[in-house]
Parts: C-alpha cells; sequence; structure tokens
C-alpha cells in the first residue's frame, strides 16, 4: 500500500488532526489527539466496514506498507479505537472483539523465539493477517472502481422515442399435426358414446335427397360434384346422395360434365 | 456545454415522456439557462434535422415528445409479439373435425363433440386465417358451412387434404375414408362396389 | 421498407430497452429478413452516424441500445427531482465480491470482508435485479452460491464479466511469507530464531 487515500469521506474528516503520526511512530492516547466533536467522533468510527477496514485504515493512515506493520503499534492503536467505540457505546460486532485477540496472538508469537526445527513450515505469524488485509484492500479497490463506472440512471440513460402507433400483435400458438389428430380421435371416440344410445335414424329417402340436392343446385353456376356429399353422413348418406344424384340425371334434372379424364366434375341444375 | 440542441436532444431521449419547456429550461443551472425562445428555436431547428430519421419531435398537451414515426408500426409493434397461450381441446377438436369433415357447419360440429362450440373458437380459427366460410347449408337458418384454406395446409405442409394423415383407428377410419373419397375417390370409381352394405 | 439503419434505429428508440441480433430478426415478415450481417453492418453505421450527438449506440449483455452519453448526465439528472441512488461501501465491496468471485457464498464474501454481510444488503441487490442465486454449494448447510445477473452487466453498460476492469493482482501467501522473512531479516542477523518486536 503506497497511497494515504482516505478510504471514505467520513474517514476524511477525522484523519486531519490524526495526520502527525508518520512511518509508524508511536500514538499517544488516542483520545487526546482526535479533536473530533463527539457527534463527528461517532459517525467516525461507525463508518468502518468491519475490523478489516478499521485496520488499513490505520495503515494506510500511517504511509505504511501493509508489509510493513508494526504489529504492536498497530494492535495499541486498535485497541485504543476499540475502547472509544465501547466508551462511545457503540455497539461492536464480534468480528472486532475477535480481530482483538488475532492481533494479540501473534504480538505474543513475534515475541517468542521461534523454534529452530519448524523454521521450514512456520511462517511470520503475520503472514494470514498481512494475506487477509491484502485480499480486502483489492476488493475494496474494486467497489470504488465499480463505483466510478459509468452506470445507468446515474451517468447514462437509455434513450427512448415513444412507439405511440404500436399496435398490439399476437403471434398465434404454434399447432402440430399429432395435436390434431389427437384431438380429433377423441373427438370421434367421444362421439361413439354418444352413438351408442340406440337414437332410431330417420331412414334417409332417396326422394328427400333428390330435392335437397336440387336446392344445392344452380342454373346459371356449376357445382362441384364432390360439394354435393356430406361425409360426415357417413356411406349410408353418401352412398343415398349418389343415387339421388343418378335419379335426377335419369329424369334429365341436372347435367353433369367433366372436361376432360380425371378432371373434377361439376353439376348444374337443367333449366 | 454541449450545443444547446444537442443537449434537447440528450433530455428528450433520456426522458422518453412528453417534457414541457418549463422542465426543460429548469434543467440548466440559473446562471447558464437559455431563454425560452432560444429553446423554441433549437426545438424547431432539431425537430427539423429528423427528417427520414426514426424519430419525430412532436408537441402534444403535456409538453415535447420524441416518437417513431408511424410508418415504422408494423416493425415496431412485431417486437413485442405476443406468443398467445396455446389453443384450448376444444379449438383442437374444432379445427380437427373441419380439417377431416369439410365442408361442415357449427351445429355439426357440435354434434359431433356433443357440447357447443363457442363463437370465439370459430373467430380464433378464422383470424389464424386457417378456416373459412365457403358456403351456407341450403337448409332452414342456412347455417355458415367451414372448410379449412390454402393458409391451413401451408401451416402444417401439406400440399391437399389428401395429405393429412389417417387416423389409425378403425371406427374413425372409415369416417375419415369416406371424407378422403369424397374428394379423391368418388368421381373415378365405381360406386356400386365401393358402397355395399346399403 | 424504410433503409434498414433507419428502421434500427427506429425498433432501437422504440424498445426503450436492449434489443438482441434475434429480436430485431424477428421484426421483420420472413420474407423480407435481412441477414445478420446486413443487419450488424447498418447499426455500426448507425452507431458512427451518432458521433457529437445526443446518443449513442452500444452493445451491452442483453444486446444493442440506445443510450444518452456520459457527458449529458448533468443536465438529464436535473430532469428527475430524484436522485440516482447511491449504493453504500458495504453494498459496493459485496457487489464487487460477488462480480469478481462468482459463484460466491455469502459467507466467503463475509470472509474477505471480515464482517457479517446484512441479510438487507443481500436483498437490496437482488431486488435490484444485479445478483441472484444460481445454485447451492455441496457442503454441510447447502449455502447459496450467488452471481451477478445479466441486468447487472447491462446497468454499467458492460457486455460481459471481461469487461471488467481488472481486479488488483494478488499477491499469493508464500510471497507474503518471503518478503516478510525478507524485511525482518535485513536488521537482524538471525532472524530464524528471534522477532524483534516490531
Amino acid at each position: 500500500m503506497t497511497t494515504a487515500e482516505s478510504v471514505n469521506p467520513a474517514v476524511d474528516v477525522a484523519e486531519t488532526p490524526l495526520l502527525a503520526k508518520v512511518g509508524g511512530q508511536p500514538f499517544t492516547k488516542i483520545p487526546h489527539d482526535l479533536y473530533i466533536p463527539p457527534d463527528a467522533l461517532e459517525v467516525f468510527l461507525e463508518a468502518f466496514e468491519g475490523p478489516l477496514d478499521l485496520l488499513l485504515y490505520l495503515i494506510q493512515r500511517q504511509n505504511l506498507n501493509i508489509l510493513d506493520i508494526p504489529i504492536a503499534d498497530i494492535t495499541r492503536q486498535y485497541m485504543e479505537y476499540l475502547a472509544l467505540m465501547q466508551e462511545l457505546r457503540l455497539e461492536l460486532a464480534a468480528e472486532y472483539l475477535v480481530m482483538a485477540a488475532w492481533l494479540a496472538e501473534i504480538k505474543s508469537r513475534l515475541l517468542l523465539p521461534r523454534p529452530a526445527t519448524a523454521e521450514a513450515e512456520e511462517l511470520d505469524p503475520r503472514a494470514e493477517l498481512v494475506r487477509r488485509l491484502q485480499e480486502y484492500e483489492r476488493f475494496q479497490q474494486a467497489a470504488r472502481t465499480l463505483d466510478t463506472l459509468p452506470r445507468l440512471e446515474r451517468d447514462l440513460f437509455t434513450a427512448s422515442a415513444e412507439p405511440v402507433y404500436r399496435d398490439l400483435v399476437r403471434t398465434p400458438p404454434p399447432v402440430n399435426l399429432a395435436d390434431l389428430l389427437d384431438a380429433l380421435r377423441e373427438v370421434m371416440n367421444r362421439a361413439e358414446l354418444f352413438t351408442r344410445h340406440p337414437i332410431q335414424r330417420e331412414a334417409l329417402s332417396v326422394r328427400e335427397r333428390m330435392s335437397q340436392v336440387l336446392e344445392q343446385l344452380d342454373v346459371l353456376r356449376f357445382t362441384a360434384f364432390t360439394s354435393l356429399f356430406r361425409p360426415e353422413e357417413g356411406r349410408r348418406g353418401l352412398v343415398v346422395t349418389f343415387m339421388a344424384i343418378l335419379e335426377l340425371l335419369r329424369e334429365a334434372l341436372l347435367e353433369l360434365v367433366q372436361t376432360e379424364p380425371f378432371a373434377p366434375i361439376h353439376v348444374r341444375r337443367r333449366s | 456545454m454541449p450545443e444547446l440542441k444537442i443537449l434537447l436532444e440528450a433530455l428528450l431521449l433520456a426522458a422518453g415522456e412528453p417534457v414541457t419547456l418549463e422542465r426543460l429550461l429548469e434543467t440548466f443551472p440559473e446562471a447558464e439557462r437559455p431563454d425560452r425562445d432560444a429553446i423554441r428555436t433549437a426545438l424547431v431547428d432539431l425537430a427539423a434535422s429528423y427528417a427520414g430519421r426514426g424519430m419525430e419531435l412532436v408537441e402534444v398537451a403535456s409538453g415535447f415528445r420524441l416518437q417513431v414515426p408511424k410508418p415504422f408500426s408494423p416493425w415496431v409493434s412485431r417486437l413485442w409479439e405476443e406468443r398467445a397461450a396455446s389453443y384450448s381441446r376444444a379449438s383442437l377438436e374444432t379445427l380437427a373435425l373441419i380439417a377431416y369433415r369439410q365442408p361442415i357447419t357449427r351445429g355439426e360440429i357440435e354434434e359431433v363433440r356433443g357440447v357447443s362450440v363457442s363463437t370465439s373458437i370459430m373467430k380464433t380459427l378464422q383470424e389464424r386465417g386457417w378456416i373459412k366460410i365457403i358456403g351456407h347449408r341450403e337448409v332452414p337458418g342456412h347455417p355458415a358451412l367451414y372448410a379449412t384454406t390454402r393458409a391451413f395446409l401451408d401451416y402444417f405442409n401439406l400440399k391437399s387434404l389428401g395429405d393429412l394423415p389417417p387416423l389409425a383407428a378403425p371406427r374413425d377410419l372409415a369416417a375419415i375414408g369416406a371424407a378422403l373419397e369424397e374428394r379423391t375417390a368418388l368421381p373415378d370409381s365405381s360406386p356400386q362396389t365401393e358402397f355395399p352394405d346399403v
């Protein structure tokens, strides 16, 4: 850490009276050094985002590299801030106390002679703290960078023009042939159930059908032969219609026209 | 400060709604605030610059607004195409009956289905362009006769109604067979042998 | 049909949100649909035509968007009474951790920050549509795994996570240890056995 850039505006306020201390010079009793009105102090202390943030602040304020942490000094300063917070009855997150214990542990381990045998594996007791501080510092930086990215609604604005002439377009649902067949099968099966009731069908009369066919025909226009048949009537109905047509033909009431072999047959009423 | 005309463009685009002259004025710090005439002139300039573009500047009751001109509405409308919910069973049955039994009246469909067919189903299928009225049955009430359209065949990738798959169930086959025969077999086959059971 | 470039302008303005190339294509009836390259070329043309104007065409995670460029923000932000929300350091740090370390659990965020992450921060970020739960870690307690969303990228004017500014390079633990050894070794002849109180 080489910059003395402050962490946030709230810290700025407090930083000025403390700037005299540089380069790890011992820190005297905090309350006497802090020329901060009690209200502002509270805001200042509340501005910390946890113990790592407070530690980083203490380190950065003294223009120290994280690797140069004077553990004894920083620990003392940290404890003094903690005491201050407690004095101000600020609710302390448990993490602050955990950090205090950790700092004390590091400090005591640094004071003890290291056993020569464990030399290879054992790292400096500060290493883990330094790692955590560095990691947190990276994301503090990332958060600041993120905040400076051009952001919608603050720096950039979606450009739009009203689509006043917009109509509601609905895409009809897709249908596949299999669904259609399923539906038909189902309805036919159901229809069978209905027809199972013994309903006496009136016998289809060829005579009646003859007049029906005739009614459908026109003197002027040809009608498609096939259109005279109603498949829903079943075979019976089709045959009756066919016989009616033959009978009408015999009686010369209609004429059939087919322009060429296999072409559609058309029917017209004879005048 | 950007050119007034361009700044007004940015303001109107960002607003996305009509903005009054007063509201436009208020976006300037007092010391730099242009007068109303300057804004009006710039707006006129801006409006003229949109000739042949994808937007137009209009003054409506609640202020100045950028809008997408009418000629673009067919494309713009399709931006929000809503996929309708899939068809109901009733719609599919109705469509299937029309396809396999055309021409058919609504009453005949109802007879087979055993329930009434709602007007909205017939309307939906007609709006989709899949069925149409091809005439009226010469019976009392002159009910409309429905048939499927070319669009229906196109949608299902069929060359003709004859390409509709036959139904597997034997009972149904007779019905469908009759429907298909009506269109294809009848004219060229001997009805005497085709219909032995009458 | 209007010129493609102009039509795209109208579509993007009407949409008022990022539009994918596919969605743009679908606004054309199939028979008249331009190919993707034609659209891309027209979009490039269009973007170039906005130089010095009150809008710019950008591609973000969810597609192409017309937006009012940053230099206009002082005026544009005065259009609305409310200031854009600013986010607390805690929120931004949490968001940064999720953005750079996703998928990540709340516990992992807390570990780096050295402090617990309030539920309200996670809720706000989720409500904002910037983060979402994408699964659960297969460890006791099955903690939720958080990741950023497409809306997050859109909001920060990014096309992909790769466009995020690079994170400061980490120093690995061994290096930290070595550096510490070196520093403490200098003033003292036998650092192995004795650590001076620093």
